[in-house]
């Protein structure tokens, strides 16, 4: 710590008496991703202190849970997380079918894995699409929403939302894919592979992303597990840990994924992890289409409005595109959960590593810094 | 009172253009962005609405600074010939027109300190830091062409590529050309070197607390600054042309250029922009000065 | 090495802990509060180092609020819930931030909750909530409508 | 397909975008032609359609809606005198979600493809009126007036949610 | 260029000053709730709002409408409200969803106010559990055809009835009343200044 640059420049400013000055990287910023904030003490343009203002998205998730039957959740869970909503649905019911000691039928666990997969994709790309953006490479970020809006309408088709599909419910899924989705869901996932070389090209292989992110934000091998980083950012220091791996749900288990792992643990190595996920879940989306068997989509639970969960919890994990989900349910035998804890994967990363990362680092990487690690604030204040 | 009137009529010409080319510019990166992007004509749309807005200063210091800076360029654009003539009647000496446009970004640097935002104040030392790191590798092409041509008027050495491309500066100093091509990018704040007016790290720098009339100045002088540096370029390299409209028409090449560089690049920190600026056109140019001295 | 959940669950009755099988790869834990904290470095000791995260749940009728640490293990790929119950009127509890430092920022958010008091955490400053005075909202005497009706007018229908 | 490593021209490949057509959708003039059916998906979850002489007013989306965004309000008296209640959407709470369409008995009550709907405000009135009138002018009786363009319809037949 | 003709009772000049208007909205790049989402497809290739002159600007200086999309929070509140002040003439609000009209999802949470008007304005409010593009590029549509009209002057109403807007800050933004005594503590809505101005 003695020869870092924050603590020189504060033996430098108490010998000139410059004042450390407060700077909000805050709600309104255009490199911030969402509304959240850093109170940034600093000196000059480098950071000598940090304070996370968050709070800006809480909505009392948990305690609206305790208040809807188990089935109306299902139209609140996905709110959770905007750029990603399928895992919280789908780690709701896992919750719930656990507590139930059900298994829903294999189509509707392929149906699931289909939507994460695509939501994956689509959040993968928005996330590339940030990265971009904070470095100021506007037309990578142009094409890749473009992109993500062909997944969009996708699952506009599927489910009848763009955004928030509201497609599992306990016990299967709404409703099953209409003719000529399978066709066309092949033709995206070409189109999606296709634009890849031309994303290779504009971002990946740009001297000056590489310069710009080279070492930026590192997090080594232990320091990644230590302190609860899951999922890209996880993968990106060399843990080879994937919830669909360790912790199989949905069609998990038939499908074999391939868990991508780099050394490297900085920006640039998060980037290229991003990058060669979403080359690898293009691949996954075509096997499980392959072997997606016929049949039921929903078990009968009866009556769904009037579903009793016996006494007992549960907590289920979903590997989303930013981290692990857990959703903790606890159920006293009503009607009404008793007890809804949500894990979002963003609180590591956005408010532990933000007090290892910022105080040494200047201004202009606070937004290159967050997109690298997907910070997704309504994770955090749910 | 003629001069007063050409002078008037030039200022007008430069910020019509300036504003044209920018419309341009923001459809052609639209287009690489296989976007449809707003009409040509959008910068003429923006500025009437800026200037039909309330606009909130802080203090005086700030009002003046940016009539300054517009002024300043406005003094550069009069140095500079255009197609051969000039508003008024003076020498069109090199140094002088470098000189005149330290004025104009000097003085967009003292109206966003004025505005005490702390993002204004980083993006100004940020400003002034990009100028030292472009002026360096600028000026020594420039020497290189002085030595060369005996002469420190620009009109001179405009007159001195005429005939034909071939004698034209850019063919005959290719890496000469292409240091100030380099150079030409971070003075016009465009992709790789625009880290004074980041949105994502400072909030659009020094224009944060600039609304309404201001940034509608500000969007002046962002055209006048396009239409100058367009212009030493085309007087330096491309042999100012025999009439106003090929002149344009040259100046759309270079701004072309940049665009292009600008719309695939991400932007520097501001230490790698004057750490590239420094090494990579600098050592160019000097290979380039070198080539003209021997 | 990987140890799967029968000699885990060996392990912890060894150590006096009984120890509830849940799922096929999920068990709970109940231990008291005083010994939470060598319990806890013992799992991770055998290789639970992941701490996906803590929560508390408020059991109003029985009067005790319950702590739930969720552990993670890479290698045996068992997930541990261990369960703390202390008394709902003066809810206090070692903190665990020495052992993970992202615990500070649930600790926090638990606190500004639930109210629950963590000894040795250094800042236990609201995180989420801006200027709060009532009582911890997630506690189930907190009514969120009656709360909402009064201050934001929000319509009530059934 | 493996990242090639750094280099100056590869970004630069990105200018052929240039002489490609553009991919926007101007939408005021033309709309999405990616299903089926022009415009959204077929099984859109719009503003909601409401047969009224099927619906019997039983109140099953009441009880369901999530966020208590549908009430049902008497409009008349039948010949046994007992009133006629139909379901008013709010939609300042509804979140679209659909789950009134699945449980609907008498399948009357659907989801249109239409999703156009604003109030702007009006000049004469104070701040305290335009409150009101924007929350009175957010409750809507379905009806067949969307009725032509069907998207998201269930209904309890499909005992989607038992 | 046929919305130019001077209609009879606004000179020629203010119809050229509404066009350029009109035609170069800058919106606040600021993501209020979770509607913001569905403003990257908008501004990007697909949709591409940018086509009618609408840009992202960074600051509440340079910003000619705020889009309010989605829930407001109480922190967001306060942030909107100095953000609105902050932003000079004319100005217009766009709310979007149900959240800013009668609290939508999260009607009964303690931390997100119901009905947006009652704080700052609103020009338009439009319907959606976030709203698709089309609807985005729909009201921005209708916003221009009211500034082209003279008719987007909401931001008037903010001086007018600013004792009503005021009062309305105050009482959710100030610190709520406490139910731990709430019994004998008189209730906010007397407007008190009791103890609570710590």
């Amino acid at each position: 710590m003695m020869d870092s640059p924050s603590y020189m420049l504060s033996k430098i400013a108490e010998k000139d008496n410059l004042t450390v000055y407060e700077l909000f990287f805050g709600p309104n910023h255009p490199g911030m991703h969402g509304n959240f904030g850093y109170v940034l003490e600093m000196i000059g343009t480098e950071i000598v202190k940090v304070r996370p203002n968050a709070g800006h998205l809480h909505r009392g998730f948990e305690k609206l849970m305790e208040q809807k039957l188990w089935v109306q959740n299902i139209a609140l869970v996905p709110r959770i997380c905007v750029a990603d909503p399928d895992p919280n649905e789908v780690a709701y019911c896992t919750a719930i079918e656990k507590i139930l000691r059900v298994d829903i039928p294999d189509r509707a666990k392929f149906l699931r894995t289909i939507t994460l997969e695509m939501s994956r994709l689509s959040s993968f790309l928005m996330g590339m699409g940030a990265l971009a953006a904070a470095v100021g490479l506007y037309t990578a970020m142009n094409i890749m929403t473009a992109d993500r809006d062909l997944i969009l309408d996708l699952f506009e088709w599927l489910t009848g939302a763009r955004v928030y599909h509201m497609f599992s419910i306990p016990g299967g899924v709404r409703n099953d894919l209409a003719d000529g989705f399978v066709e066309r869901l092949y033709k995206v996932l070409d189109h999606l592979e296709k634009r890849l070389i031309e994303y290779d090209k504009l971002l990946f292989e740009n001297p000056i992303i590489h310069k710009r992110l080279k070492g930026l934000g590192y997090v080594s091998k232990e320091d990644a597990v230590k302190y609860g980083l899951t999922g890209p950012n996880l993968r990106a220091s060399g843990n080879p840990y994937d919830v669909r791996v360790d912790d199989p749900y949905a069609a998990y288990p038939y499908l074999d994924v391939r868990v991508i792992t780099q050394e490297g643990g900085d920006a640039l190595t998060r980037a290229i992890q991003i990058r060669l996920e979403f080359e690898e879940t293009i691949n996954l989306i075509r096997r499980a289409l392959k072997t997606m068997p016929e049949g039921e989509i929903r078990l009968n639970l009866g009556n769904l409005s009037a579903l009793k969960v016996p006494k007992g919890e549960a907590y289920a994990k979903v590997e989303s595109s930013k981290g692990e989900f857990g959703y903790y349910v606890v159920s006293d035998g009503g009607m009404k959960p008793y007890r809804v804890a949500v894990r979002g994967p963003s609180l590591p990363a956005g408010l532990l590593l933000a007090q290892k990362h910022l105080p040494k680092m200047k201004i202009d990487d606070v937004a290159a810094w967050m997109a690298s690690l997907a910070i997704c604030p309504p994770d955090i204040d749910k | 009172m003629i001069a007063a009137i050409r002078v008037f009529g030039y200022s007008l010409f430069a910020i019509f253009i300036g504003l044209l080319f920018m419309g341009i510019g923001r459809k052609i990166i639209a287009r690489i962005q296989l976007r449809l992007g707003p009409p040509f004509y959008q910068a003429f749309l923006d500025v009437g609405k800026l200037f039909a807005r309330k606009s909130i200063t802080h203090n005086f210091v700030m009002d003046l600074g940016m009539i300054m800076s517009l002024a300043g360029l406005l003094s550069t654009m009069l140095f500079v010939p255009v197609a051969g003539h000039m508003a008024i009647k003076t020498s069109s000496n090199l140094i002088l027109i470098i000189y005149l446009m330290a004025i104009g970004h000097l003085g967009m640097a003292m109206a966003a300190a004025a505005s005490g935002n702390p993002n204004a104040t980083i993006g100004v030392s940020r400003a002034l830091t990009m100028m030292l790191g472009y002026e360096i590798p600028f000026f020594t092409v420039m020497l290189g062409l002085i030595i060369f041509n005996g002469t420190s008027s620009l009109e001179l050495i405009a007159q001195s590529q005429a005939g034909g491309i071939l004698n034209w500066n850019m063919v005959k100093f290719p890496l000469g050309f292409l240091a100030a091509e380099i150079a030409l990018q971070a003075i016009m704040g465009e992709k790789p070197f625009d880290a004074m007016v980041a949105p994502a790290e400072i909030a659009s720098g020094p224009m944060v607390e600039l609304g309404g009339k201001y940034l509608g100045l500000a969007f002046l002088t962002h055209a006048v600054s396009i239409f100058v540096e367009t212009g030493i370029m085309v007087n330096l390299f491309m042999g100012g042309a025999s009439n106003v409209f090929t002149f344009v028409l040259k100046q759309f090449e270079i701004y072309l250029i940049t665009i292009l560089i600008e719309a695939v690049f991400p932007r520097f920190r501001i230490e790698q922009a004057v750490k590239f600026l420094w090494t990579v056109p600098m050592s160019i140019a000097v290979v380039q000065l070198a080539i003209i001295l021997l | 090495m990987k140890l799967d959940k029968e000699s885990i669950i060996e392990l912890l009755n060894q150590k006096g802990v009984e120890v509830l099988d849940l799922y096929p790869n999920q068990i709970s834990v109940n231990i008291k509060k005083d010994n939470l904290l060598n319990h806890l470095v013992f799992l991770r000791s055998i290789g639970f180092d992941h701490l996906s995260f803590i929560n508390a749940v408020d059991f109003i009728d029985e009067g005790e609020f319950e702590l739930v640490y969720h552990v993670w293990s890479y290698t045996h790929k068992i997930h541990v819930l261990n369960k703390v119950r202390i008394s709902r009127n003066n809810p206090v509890i070692p903190t665990i931030v020495n052992l993970w430092e992202q615990a500070q920022f649930y600790e926090q958010e638990i606190h500004e909750f639930f109210g629950i008091i963590f000894e040795g955490n250094k800042d236990l400053s609201p995180l989420f909530l801006e200027n709060w005075v009532d009582i911890p909202p997630l506690r189930k005497d907190f009514d969120t409508k009656e709360f909402s009706v009064r201050l934001f007018g929000a319509e009530i229908r059934r | 397909m493996s990242l090639g490593d750094k280099s100056v021209y590869s970004p630069l490949t990105n200018l052929k975008n240039l002489f490609k057509k553009p991919i926007t959708v101007k939408y005021p003039k033309e709309i999405l032609k990616v299903f089926p059916k022009d415009g959204v998906s077929p099984i859109y979850r719009g503003l909601h359609t409401n047969d009224l002489n099927k619906c019997i007013g039983c109140g099953m989306c009441q009880r369901i809606c999530p966020f208590d965004a549908i009430e049902m309000k008497v409009i008349g008296e039948n010949e046994q005198g007992r009133a006629i209640k139909k379901p008013v959407v709010d939609y300042g709470r509804c979140s679209f979600c659909g789950f009134c369409v699945d449980v609907c008995p008498t399948n009357s009550l659907k989801m249109s493809r239409h999703y156009i709907y604003k109030v702007k405000t009006v000049k004469s009135m104070s701040a305290k009126e335009e409150v009101e009138h924007i929350k009175q002018k957010f409750k809507l009786m379905p009806d067949e007036s969307l009725g032509d363009d069907i998207g998201y319809n269930t209904g309890k037949a499909k005992k989607i949610l038992g | 260029m046929e919305d130019l003709k001077a209609n009879d009772k606004r000179s020629y000049i203010d119809n050229l000053i509404d066009f350029f208007r009109k035609r170069s909205i800058w919106m606040l790049h600021y993501c209020t709730g979770c509607g913001a989402v569905e403003l990257p497809p908008s501004m990007t290739s697909r949709w591409d709002i940018e086509r009618f002159g609408i840009v992202p600007m960074a600051t509440p200086r340079q910003a000619d409408v705020l889009l309010v999309t989605g829930y407001v929070s109480l922190k967001t509140l306060k942030r909107i409200i100095k953000i609105y002040e902050q932003m000079p003439e004319p100005k217009w609000v766009l709310a979007f969803g149900s959240c800013t009209v009668n609290g939508g999802i999260y009607w009964d949470s303690y931390n997100t106010i119901t009905n947006l008007a009652e704080y700052i304005p609103v020009d338009i409010t439009v319907s959606g559990c976030m709203p698709r593009p089309e609807a985005v590029i729909d009201a921005l549509q209708t916003l221009m055809e009211m500034i082209q009209s003279g008719e987007g002057g909401a931001y008037k109403k903010y001086k007018e009835n600013y004792e009503y807007y005021k009062k309305n800050q105050d009482r959710v933004l100030r610190k709520t009343a406490p139910i731990l005594g709430s019994s004998e503590t008189e209730s906010i809505y007397q407007e008190k200044e009791g103890n609570y101005e710590t």
